[in-house]
Order: C-alpha cells, then structure tokens, then sequence
C-alpha cells in the first residue's frame, strides 16, 4: 500500500477554462475560429439592437501572410460601447460581464469573448485589441490586452485615448488566434447567412481571407423591441434561489417580500396565496426556518393564480420580421410566421416563434431544412440532438399536412428567454425539457396548418382545368373514329362537324375555366 | 375482296363478317345521334363485375346479370375509356370490312397512337392512345358485351395450344379429318371450333389432360384405343377454343367429359374454367363452358386417403413425402377464394379444399406418371372412372 | 411386356429400348469395376462448356470438343453429383427395362428422395437427392453425353408445341397423314420426329413462323396454298422436336427454310437455336440443328430501311413510333452476347445487331400483322425472299 | 434609440455552475441521480486504487418516506481520506480540488461532489455530510456544510470529532437531492456493473431505494500500478504553458529549464536541441521576448529526439486485469484485450486499452455492444457522438475480422491520461482527436486480429470433418444404385459389399478425422 498525500488547491475561473478549452467549443483550429466569429457578432448584436440601434456590423478575417495558420479576427459594431473602466475585466475576466441580469442576451454565460481572447492567448499569443466608445462619450479609448490565467485578471499591454469628433459610438475586438479557414469556411458563411435572416434590419458585411465580400443589407428599419430586466416569476423558483432572494430585500414582511420581488403577483393575489397556504403575511422573511422554506418553495411553484409571466422582459423576432427574412434570403413561394405566447421554464419565460418556408428557391430536400435559433443565434451543430430537430423529423406527421419528402421545405425555430436549457457550454443544442417540446411543436403545427390551407387552394384551381383538359383532349380522336363508323350509314357525318359538336358538349360542362380555349386544337398539338 | 382472297377463303367466313360488321355500326349509331343531337354520349354496357354475375344453378352456368353501367365521355373518370371503346370499335369494324384476321394483339398495334397535348400546367405531354396491352383487351371485352358478340364472332383470331386424338372424324373448312390416324403426333384444334362439324365418333368418353407431355404418355402407350377415349390436352390453362370444343364434344356427342389436372388450386381452377368459365368473363362462358365436366383428379384423397369414406390413399407414406409440394401463400388465397364460389359450394369440394388447407400441399400429376406410366393408365384413371371417384 | 401393350407399341420401340439399355448399363460397369478393385470412382465426362464447343463453319454445326472431366465420388465438390447422376442413370435403366415414357418431371420426381444424417456439428440433417427439376435436368445432360444417347434415343418424352401444314403427306407411327387436309386446324408434331417418313411433298420452301397466332392467320388465308410452303410454327422458343422436324425438311426434302421472328435479341436466338442449337447443348446440334435455314426477318433495316444499300424501310415514320418497343437492358446484354458468337461473326450480322445496339429498339411481328395481314402474306414475305432480302 | 446603460459584474465559479446546472449532467432529476452516484463512486475510487488500496465501496440510495422525490445517498470507502483541514473546502469550493496536478485520476474537472452538494442545496436544502479520516489519523471528522454561492466558500453547519479507535480510515459522503429513481434506475445498474468490470479488484456493494442489493466480489488482488504526478512533455505545449513554467521555475539557464522541467529529456538531448534551434543553452528563460518564445514553443513541438513520454504516471487498466473483468462479468466464449503504447495528445500522455469479448453469454445484436472508459469511468449517454463509436461502427470493416452482425461481440475501450478530450463537462463522449481515433483504431483491429485468429482455428477442424461427412452420407446411395445396374451384369454385385467397398475408399482418405464413425450408418440414418 503505497498512499500518497494528496496537494489541495484553488484555481481561477480562467484557468479552468484554459485547461477545458474543448467544452467552450475551442476543440480544434476549425471549430475555434467558428466559435470565435461567433462569440464576437454576438456581443455586437447584443451591443445594438439589444438598445434600439439598427445594427451595422463589420466581420473581417485576415490570414496573416508568414504564419500561414494564425488568423486575425476583427469584428466592429456600432453599438453602446463599454465604459471605460469596465473594458478591461470585460475582455480580460471570465466570469465578469453585463449578462448577470435577467434579461434577453444572446450571450449568456459571460465567456465568450474571454474564451476567443484566451484560446489566442495559448495559441498565437498577441494580446487582442478593443477599441470602443460608450454612448455620447467624449473619447474613444482603444486597449491592448491579455489575461493573467492564475488570477483571472486582465493584463493592460497598452492604452491609447483620441478624442471622439464623430460622435462614433461602438467596440470593435481584433484577436489573432490560430484556425483553419479551408475547413470552418462552410460553417461561418452559413452562420453569417442564418444571422441574416433574423436581423433583416441589420447591414452585416464580412470579409473572408479569401478576399471576398459577402453583404447582407438592410430590407427594414423595423427592430424588436429590446429585452427589458425583470424579476423572476414565482413558478419555477427554487430553494437556493428563494434564499438568496430573501438575503437581499428590503421587505420586511412575507407580503410586501411576495408582491415586490416577484414578476406577476400584485397584493391582492399575494395575500390570498399567504392565507391560502398559511403563512403569516407580516412574517420577516429573513426568519422563516428552512422547513417553512421548502414549504414556500413548493407553494410557490403550485399555486396557480399568479398572472402568466410578462414577454416585455423578452424580445421575440416577430412575426413579420421572420417572414421578412425567410422571403429574403431564401426567396420561397410561401412563407409564415408565429410568435407563440410565453411560457414558463425554470422561473424563466420562453417564447417560442417558429417560421416556415416553402418551394421557390428552396431546394427540394429528403429531410426538412431546419433553421435553428436561440436568443437570436443561430444554431449549426449537433442539429439531431436537439429539440427541434425531434419535433419535425418525429413528433410531425408531414404527410398529415400535404408534405411529401423530398420537398422544399425549411423551418425556423427561435426560442428567446433568459434561460435556455442547452446541452452544453457549446450552445449548440437545446435539451428536450417538455415544456419547450410542446410550444414548438404546437407552433410547428400551425405554420404548417397555414402552409396546407395555401397548398389546398392552389390544387383546387389546378383540378379543375386538369380535368377539362382530361377530356378535350380526346376529341379529336374521339371524333375521327366516330366518322369511320357511319361511313355506311345513309347519312355520312363530317369528321370536323362532330368534333366540333362534340368539344361544344365539353365548354358547356367547364365553361368558366377555359377563358383561352376556343377549339380542342388550342390543347392537342398532333396525333401521330 | 379480291378473287384470290375469295378463293382462299370459305363462304361461311364472309357470311360472319357482313352480319358482324352491321351490329357493330348500328351499336355506335346512338352514340353518333346523340352527339349531332347535342346531348351527352354515353356507353350503356353490361357490367362485367361479380356482383353482376349469377350463378344459373340448373344449367351449371354463369350468365351475366341485367346490370349496366354507363360510359360517359364527359366524366373524367371515363373519358380515357370512353375514346378507347370508340377506337377499338373502328378497329374492329375496319379489320371486318377488309377481310382480316386480326390477333388481339394485333388490335392493340393497330390502335396504339400517341396524342400530344399541353396540360394544365402548360408542360407539352405524350400520351398513348394505350400503353398495354390489357387495357386494349379491357375495351374488346367491353365491346364484346356492348355489342353482343364473341371476338370469335368478329372473326379475331388468338394463339391456340389445344390438341385431341381418338377414334373419331371432323370436317374442317373443306377437309375430312381422321382423328384416330394421326400417328404419333396430334390434331392442333383452330380458333373458331363452331365451324367443326363431327362426322362420325367412336368414344365412350373424354379425358382432357392439363399436361401436354401427360397426354403423349397416354397417347403413345395407346391410352385412347384401349378405353375408348377422346383424349384431349389443354397444355395448361385452357384457352377459349379447346373449351368450346370441348363442351361441343359434351353437348353435341353426349360424351361425359373428365378432367385431369394438377391436385393444387390452380388445377381446380383449370377445372373451374372447364366447367363453368371465369367470373369476368361470364359472357363467355353460355357457349364455352361445360357444365356436367367431372373432376377426375388428382384429389387430395387420392393422395392422403379420406378415413371418413375409409378410401385409401394411391400413394405410400414415403411417395408422398417425396412427391408433395408445400401450398405457397397465395395458393393458400386462391384456395379461400374458392371456397366462396357458388359451383364449389358442394359436400365434396368442400371437403377436397378443406383438407388442402389443411394439409397444406400440392401436387403435381408427373407424381403418378413418376410412380409408373401403367399405373397412372390402367389402374389410376379407370379406377377412378369405374368407382365414380371423382368431384362434380 | 404383357401382350396388350406389346400391341399397343410399335417394334421401332422396342429395338430402341434395347439398344439404351445395353449402353447404358455397359457406361457404368467400369465405375462399379473400379470401386470393387478398391480404386477411386471417377466418371469421366465430355466438358459440355463453351469452350470444348467448337464451331465447324464448314458444316455450319456446333459440335463438341475433345475435352473432359472427372468427376469423383472422392471429391467434396463433386460428391453429391455424382451421386445424383449414378441415380438418373439407374432411373432411366428401370423405365426402359419397363416399357415406360418419362418426361424429365417423371425423371426429377422418381430420383427425388430425402437422406436424413448427422452433420459435423451432430445436428440430425435432411437432404433431398435433388431439390429442383434444374438439378436433375443437369444429371440427365451429363447422362446424355457421358452414354451418347440422346434423350429421345432413351424414350424419355417432352411437351411439344410445334404445328404443321402444307401441301404434304407423312407416315407417322402406322397411319399416313395429310397435311393438306388440316382444316383450319394443323398437325402437331411428335416428340420422336426420327420415327416420321417422309412419303410425298409438294411445296417449294418452308416458312417457320415463332408465333402461333401469326401461323394461324396465315395459315387461315391460304398462304401456304399460294406459295407454296410447308407453314411451320414453334409457338415461341423452339423444342427439340420442331428442331428436328424442320431439320429433316431441309436435309431430305432440300427445302429451304425461312425464319420468320420478331425483331430482337430473342427472336435472333431462337433463329439460333433452329441453326445452330444452343452452346451449352452443343452434343445436341449434330442431329437437331439446320445450318442454311435463313432468317427472314423482321430485321432491322425492315424497320429502319438501310442507307448504305438504299433499302427503304417497310414502316412509315409514324408507325415506326407506335409500333417500336425500346430495348431493354436485357436485350442490349444479350445482343452484345450474341456478337461474340461465331455464326453471328458474318457481315450480314454484324451489321443487324449494330443496328439494334444504335436504334435500341425492337419490334413484334404482330406490328406487321397489325400493319395488315395481307400486307404480311402478300407483299412483305414474298418480297424478301423474292429479292434474297434475308440474313444467314 | 433606447441605449440603456450596462451593469457590469464578477460571479463566482460555484454561481456559474449555479446559473448552469445542465451543463454539468444535472438536467434533470432522473440525470442528476445518476451523475451524483456517479461523481462520488469515482471520488471515491480514486481515493483507493489511485493509492494502492483494494477498494471496498458502499453506495446506497434511499428514498425519504414522506417526500418520494428526496433521495438520500451514500458512499463510502476505505480510502486515503482527507486532511481535516482540507474537508470544508473539498466539499464546499467550486474549483478546490486535489486533482489539478498532472495525474491521471477519475475525476479530473474538480467540480463533482461540488455539484451533486449543490444541486441538493437547489432541491432539497439539507446540508450535505461527511465523514472523513486520513490513513494514520487518530481522529474521525464529521462534517455538515453546505456552499455559500454567491462567495464560492463553505458554510460549516456542524462539526464533530471522535476518537479513531480501529484504525479506520476512508470517508463517507451523504447528500440529499431531489431524484427520480424509476427514470435513473437501468443507467445507475449499468453504471455500477460496468465499473465492475474495470475494477475486478474491487468489492462492490450497491443498495437501491427498491431494497435490493447488487454485490460484485473482488475475483483478483491485482491491482493495476498507482498514477503518479509528472511533468508535461515537450510535444504539444502552447504558449500559455510555457509562460507560466518560467515564471515558475527555479532554473536560471534555459538549459535546466529545458532539461529538469520536462518530462523525457535529459542534460544531453538539451543542449542538442536548443543548438539545433539556435538558442542560448545559458540565456536565462525568463528574458526571453514574445517572438523567442513563440520560436521557443513550436521548436519544443519539432523536435523528435526526445524520449517518447513514460507511462508511469498513468494507470491503465493492464490487459489480464480488463480480460479478468469481461471473463467475470461476460462470461464469454473468447477474450483478449491490449494495452497500447503511449501517446501525447497537447504535452499530455494518453494511453488506450482495448478489449474484446465474443461468443458465450453475450446475447447476438445487431450492433457492437461498446463499452467505453475515460481513466476507469464507464461512459454510458451520448454513445453515438463518441469517437470511439465512430471506430467500431464506421472504421472497422468487421466482415473482415469474419464477423457477420448479429453477432455476440463487445468491444471495450479504455482511454486513460492526465487530460481527456471531453466533448462536455458532462464527461459522457469523447472528442474526434485523430490521435486518439488512431490508437482506438489500431487497438480494436490488434484484439479483432486475434479474435480473427481463433475462429478460423475453430472452423479449420470443423471443415475437414465437414467435407467427411459431405461424402459419407451419399454411401449407400451410390451402392444401391449401382447395384441396380449391375443387375444384368453376369456376376452380380450385393448393395452390401459395394456399400462396403465405397466406404472404404473414404476412410482411407479422411482417416484421421473418422474415429468414431466405423460405418455409412454412423452418419445415415435413413432413406425415404
């Protein structure tokens, strides 16, 4: 028995994820700079349309000329900006951010640009640069830096100050990191290209190593409404969450605690739910004991008669904005929307809105092409362990709606919230939580209950002429045959008279569909 | 017609063309009048389906019902069918007039044309006047019935396999023909039997055998002569004129006719088109069919014996081992489909199905002839006629 | 032999019977000698492969090689086969010794018995001597060649479909035989062709028809009256009877003999197997095949006229597209095989198929017949071989 | 425009994983029971067999009588323990862990028994509890804490101490949590037979809340050697590495740098390499600029006169231990099993163990049934996205091997090494890494070889008797047959002594395969 002792230790925040690069979606050079330009355009719709700013973004990757595998990101946005003295620990701490709110970003774990500025860091080793300028600021202030991964602090390299004349405000973050364009180039323009249908009123351009330019311009100045902070809504709470809660109010009784700190509940519902479950509404909360904790806890999650949590907090596409999109990028025959109403998941709202596209430019397909967004961003990998994925290919009975594979069908899923249940720290797939299954799909099924109302109409005209034509074009054979047959008779009867009596019985069966038929010889071309 | 061709040709020939080619002009007569008259054509035919078939239990026939249904030419469902018919009849009528003998193939050539139209889609389409054969030959039976003649009758002509030797004479067109001389080889019976006329017959009775290589067998060990038989072969499933021949011989000659087949349902089913004809064709089946044919065998008791009756089976536990054939899924159908038919509705077939299905297995008549020729001659068949073994 | 059948059989029987039986038995002496002598058992066999097949050009024949193989009961490979064809030869030596006529189904079905025994695995196991007819047929050829009797020559029988007519009279079995006094009927030839005299023949050439309903109408309006001709129909591919009947026309009576098929792969062939017999059969062509008979049509340039020998076609453009079928790929593969075949090797040929593989397209005689039948009889027979528009 | 100003804030690491649950396996309640039996079994296997010690674990999960959702578990082991002082703090720190050093050890993120203590706290409050004596301590310690999240710290609920009178040592930990046994219940058992199949040399006891107990029995004292620490190797380190070495190292030339600080390179092959990239072998590494160090980094990576890394430090499985294993548990027909050499993935060495087990008791199936290990721990979800499924169901081309699915064959793989390419903090699938791919490859196709081996051996012996018996079994009736033609002959010739004569010439050709059999009718049993 050889039993060592065993060396305890801390580490920082940074350096876990220094030395867990792969979970952050940094597993290799192709898939890092994806990730890369991805965490970037991120931050900077978060930066403008999140305010009301109809976005302008920038995206450029240059390939630097020895190095042949170091990459130099650089995305600028026209957004708020960052305050000065928050730029560094926003680029230079993991774990510091603006996304600890309860509000609508697209980036949510606070690690994005942190991750792409380390990941440069191990590889290539330039520090990154930021230059930006807060609303109204007099200054633009540009920094260069890199992070201390054992005390996850930022490391200042160098800082420069010009005045700002234009009024320009907006970031813009140059990173050089190592990647492989060759085989993350499909990936990225798909990404810039599926942002683009759901910021139609954003002007995105992006730059390749290549040297070309791809441009997606403006098709609308209409902008969501941006996501407001709330507070959370009383299904779904949990026990941690309830104390530190309770830590930090003001209120010092269990009715003012109800009624203020949490979404949806107003006196009147908060005192008959205190009675309802026994509770003494002038209670300090700070001295309820942990089973009358729990208790609370579980009332809260039963209870049903708070109001439905508020969307405000939230910021759904929209409906019209979707369609703008899909009939943008995609040019289908037909396309329609729907922004489900909010629901509840964890004490979060979640709004489902899911679109539909079909024929057109839209290739015809064995599986259905789906478009797959959370909070905005687009989701390319891992598409058949998602939720979505299970709802169109199992849970949808195509045929039930008219659909036959192969066909020209894409379908958009967006699901916005403050908390979205995502398989992994990749954000690349979202997990099967039965409320969120249920909203798609019943969205899913709308649309489509939509697209087969408009496939319906279409067959009925088409029947119609499908069955005069059926017929008239037999006449003249018809006809020609008929003639042979009364050669004995005494009477003999013209071929071109009985045609023509004969078609004279067809107009009078369709008439209002053969506007431009005036003789069966409008439809037959020959008889050989 | 020219001399030559008349020369070639009997009287009786001409006769049968003039009388069929009227029919079918006045038949389409109506439909001309009716258009030139602005009202809608339409077809009135006979239903051909089962449910307008009946089973005419004393005469052993099946007769088509007084049920109709309408071809319309402006009901898209028809329309296609409904230019067929029309085609199909000009066909026919000009085939008459110039004095051929079309095959039924033959018609499907001479009407197969295409029609190039422009849909509804506006997409330029070719369509056939017909693309198969069948559905050609669904038109002639409608005309068939629409008109009320047999595609004998119209004089159309169709492959013909059946053969006959005995002690008997024919005359056929011009010529005498003796049966009982025909050596080792066969008379090949013609498409239109009914202008057969028997001379003389010396027979007691007809067997018609299912395999033609059976009915060699017989034939070269003097079958025929010893029994006195009218031997006959149907080289499979019989085609219209050994049927007719056939039934000509029981009608005409009064010679009780027996039926050697296979021991599966498709032997039945032989059986079956002998005796009574086919369901969709029930039209035919007044003139064609032979109601009092006797189903001589193989039965399933001859190969597993029938304890009930104490019959004993012909073959030995380790023959039928070897010899059986296990049923195949859709023997097993057509076995129950069978059993639904009114003519097999009797005690004894009844029970010849009922014990197939059970026993599941078939089996082949080249069984009893692998067993020994002799035996199948002189001691299967005359057995089996002698004790009346046999299935009505 | 009882006295009845000795009077039912003719003597030529007999001798047959006789003469099979001898050779057959003396063929298998020397394995049983080889096995009491305590050497390996081994058969000794001509190789029935295409390349032990040689082509004599000068006689126009397929005849078989030098070359053998030994099959050995000692050989895992061979075991079971040789098993099979010590019990086919066993069971023809029984049915001659009994007066018997089997068909090769009576063959497959007297062999057929089961073998139960323990495997390697000791799993108790059953085995039938053979499972399927293909396996038997396989034994007999080997039979065939390893005696050098040919199957008739055993008196084993087969299904015949072949007709004749014509102005001619044949001695078969001991009856004489007309056949110019068919009717419309025709005669149907034996199984045992050898056994016909031939005793009076007046016609100038034979025409061999594939389709039975095409002979029919021919034969219906007087062609064979008018021209001339013995009418002959195979009533598709062609038996070895047919074969050998239209062999014998050719050889003893010096008739020509046309071939009249439909226009693809398969029509070429079966004028093949009426020339030259089939390769893997070659031991058969010696006696059945007819090396002039000529391959009348319908050959491709009738359908497409030819442009190097200013041949216009015998169908118009719209014909052409209503009575054409496209070749299938089974056509094509056959076609390409055909090239490779020493009788096809001639310009004539060459040129044929080339076409076929270019246009891609077959016909059925029945588009001539459906074009109409006295264009057939009157025009386009008499033409081609009036202007030697044939293949050979 | 409605640009709102950003709050900007630091969370700590235990509020990270908070906010993010799902990320680390606990989704749901049905996965949370199985991850938090599965976080504990490992800490405390390693906390035995790591250290020379002959496991014996006790896990128990027990449902609360009143509340069906709380279940209680508890594992214990007779492991090294842990240091009082270190307790509150292993238990009570997100990111405290004796694991950050490099060796390979089961769990090796540092988060487990933190998050299963966690998620309790979310879903059931109660404190977790530990019990707790280091090997040689005098004192047992008890502890109940629970996780102070918004300062990443433990709260010490209670204490207690007593007097160590057996000698025991090892610890018990026992969390409550909300589960859902009926759900989790197949993963769990799973679980816990496949640890047992790596861990022969371990006593295992497992008491479900149905009241059953599952026992697998030590079958060998073997026990595989204990990992140690080690230094990184010079393949594969990046910059980030490299910097943090030197502001560590005591060495002042780059030459002691260079040789003490790596693993696989002596005095020797130092100065040869930094001669061949043109260093200074004196220059002292701290004042080495960005550009030297970057040339620094990729020449480390070049260079291929270093040893190749040493296994030392890596406890793998060992092949007899793994064929033990899948022999116990199996039980099937043919076993074999390899433990492959070394390889460096990113400085880190990792070595791969393959086992095959076919035929017996593994019941026939359409796929191979896989069995994958990371550093002992059974990987059970996410199957089809591990780069070992992609070896087994899409490199191997098993018709190769004779192998014709269905077909009975398990194929276990063991990946061990100080750093495992996860696809996610769940720890359930392993990423594509072509040099993992490659010995996972080369491994399976070592084991499938010898697999291949065996049963062309079988069958040899099986054919030779088979083409005995092809033959035998056509002896009589070849002699009946014959007997028959022989009929006319003027000697005639018995079926008997023809039956004889045959069988004769057959024996002396198969002799030595035919003991038994001394007539046709050993073989035939009838005719008919």
């Amino acid at each position: 028995m050889s039993a060592t002792a065993e060396k305890f230790r801390s580490i920082s925040p940074a350096e876990f994820f220094y030395r867990n690069k792969e979970i952050a979606g940094f597993a290799n050079p192709a898939r890092a700079l994806y990730q890369a330009v991805r965490e970037l355009v991120e931050n900077a719709l978060d930066a403008t349309d999140a305010h009301g700013i109809l976005p302008n973004i920038e995206v450029s990757i240059e390939r630097d000329s020895v190095k042949q595998y170091v990459y130099r990101i650089s995305v600028k946005d026209n957004g708020i900006g960052i305050p000065e003295k928050y730029i560094p620990e926003a680029f230079g701490k993991v774990l510091f951010s603006s996304k600890y709110v309860l509000r609508q970003t697209r980036g949510l774990f606070g690690l994005g640009a942190k991750m792409v500025i380390l990941y440069g860091q191990m590889t290539v080793g330039e520090p990154a640069e930021i230059i930006s300028a807060a609303i109204n600021s007099r200054r633009i202030y540009s920094y260069r830096i890199m992070i201390d991964v054992r005390e996850n602090k930022p490391i200042i390299v160098s800082k420069g100050v010009w005045p700002n004349n234009t009024g320009w405000h907006g970031t813009m973050v140059k990173v050089a990191i190592e990647g492989d364009w060759s085989r993350a180039k499909q990936k990225i323009l798909d990404y810039i290209k599926r942002t683009a249908i759901v910021t139609p009123y954003a002007n995105i351009v992006f730059k390749t190593p290549d040297g070309e330019i791809y441009t997606y311009l403006r098709v609308t100045e209409t902008i969501p409404p941006p996501p407001r902070e709330t507070k959370p809504h009383p299904h779904g709470v949990d026990l941690e969450l309830i104390k530190t809660m309770i830590s930090e109010t003001k209120a010092q009784r269990l009715i003012d605690f109800i009624s203020e700190e949490f979404q949806g509940v107003g006196n009147v519902i908060a005192e008959r739910f205190l009675t309802k479950y026994g509770f003494d509404p002038s209670k300090d909360p700070k001295t309820l004991s942990k089973e009358e904790l729990e208790l609370l806890v579980k009332a809260l999650k039963e209870f049903n008669e708070f109001r439905k949590p508020r969307a405000d907090h939230l910021s759904p596409i929209g409906a019209e904005l979707i369609k703008i999109g899909l009939n943008s990028i995609l040019k289908p025959e037909f396309v329609d929307a729907v922004t489900r109403k909010p629901v509840v998941y964890e004490g979060h709202s979640i709004i489902v809105e899911v679109g539909i596209a079909y024929g057109g430019s839209i290739q015809p397909s064995e599986e259905v092409v789906l478009l797959r967004y959370a909070n905005k961003i687009p989701l390319l990998y891992d598409e058949k362990s998602d939720v979505a994925w299970k709802v169109v290919s199992e849970n949808i009975d195509w045929s039930y709606y008219g659909i036959v594979f192969p066909a020209p069908l894409a379908i958009l899923v967006h699901i916005c919230g403050t908390k979205i249940p995502y398989k992994g720290v990749g954000k690349e797939s979202i997990a099967e939580v039965p409320v969120i299954e249920k909203e798609i799909e019943e969205g899913v099924r709308q649309v489509a209950r939509s697209l087969k109302l408009y496939l319906a109409r279409k067959q009925k005209e088409e029947e119609m002429m499908r069955k005069a034509v059926t017929i008239i074009k037999y006449v003249p054979e018809v006809a020609r045959n008929l003639a042979v047959l009364s050669k004995a008779n005494p009477v003999r009867i013209d071929e071109k008279e009985l045609e023509m009596k004969i078609f004279e019985l067809v107009k009078h069966k369709y008439g209002e569909y053969l506007n431009n038929i005036s003789s069966p010889y409008d439809i037959v071309i020959g008889i050989e | 017609m020219s001399e030559i061709e008349k020369k070639l040709m009997s009287s009786v020939d001409i006769r049968a063309r003039q009388i069929a080619a009227n029919k079918l002009r006045e038949s389409f007569e109506k439909i001309i009048e009716a258009i030139m008259k602005g009202e809608e054509p339409v077809l009135v035919i006979p239903k051909r389906t089962l449910s307008n078939t009946i089973y005419d239990r004393e005469r052993g026939l099946l007769l088509l019902g007084s049920g109709t249904f309408e071809r319309s030419f402006l009901d898209v469902k028809e329309a296609r069918k409904f230019m067929q018919t029309i085609l199909m009849a000009r066909i026919i009528y000009e085939a008459l007039v110039n004095n051929e003998y079309p095959t039924i193939r033959d018609l499907y050539y001479r009407g197969k044309h295409s029609i190039r139209y422009r849909d509804h889609r506006n997409n330029i389409v070719e369509e056939n006047t017909w693309d198969e054969q069948k559905e050609s030959d669904a038109v002639l039976r409608d005309i068939e019935v629409y008109v009320n003649l047999l595609r004998e009758e119209m004089l159309i002509l169709s492959k013909e396999k059946g053969k006959v030797v005995g002690d008997m004479r024919i005359k056929s067109g011009d010529d005498i023909i003796d049966l009982s001389k025909m050596g080792h080889g066969a008379y090949a019976i013609e498409s239109t039997p009914d202008l057969i006329e028997f001379i003389d017959v010396n027979a007691e009775f007809v067997l018609v055998v299912e395999k033609d290589a059976v009915f060699q067998q017989l034939h070269r060990a003097g079958f025929w002569k010893r029994y006195k038989a009218i031997l006959v072969t149907s080289a499979g499933q019989p085609d219209r004129a050994t049927r007719r021949f056939v039934r000509r011989l029981n009608e005409e000659l009064k010679l009780p006719v027996y039926i050697l087949t296979d021991a599966d349902p498709y032997g039945w089913y032989i059986y079956s088109v002998f005796r009574i004809g086919s369901i969709t064709l029930s039209y035919e089946s007044e003139r064609l069919a032979t109601p009092s044919a006797k189903f001589l065998g193989v039965s399933m008791s001859d190969i597993f014996g029938d304890k009930t009756t104490g019959k004993k089976p012909y073959l030995t536990e380790s023959e039928r081992k070897n010899f059986i054939i296990k049923a195949k899924k859709t023997d097993i159908k057509r076995a129950q489909e069978l059993l639904n038919y009114e003519w097999f509705k009797t005690e004894k077939w009844t029970r010849e199905i009922n014990m197939f299905l059970e026993k599941q297995s078939k089996l082949e008549i080249e069984a009893l002839t692998g067993k020994g020729l002799y035996f199948l001659m002189d001691n299967y068949i005359p057995t089996k006629i002698e004790t009346k073994d046999f299935i009505e």
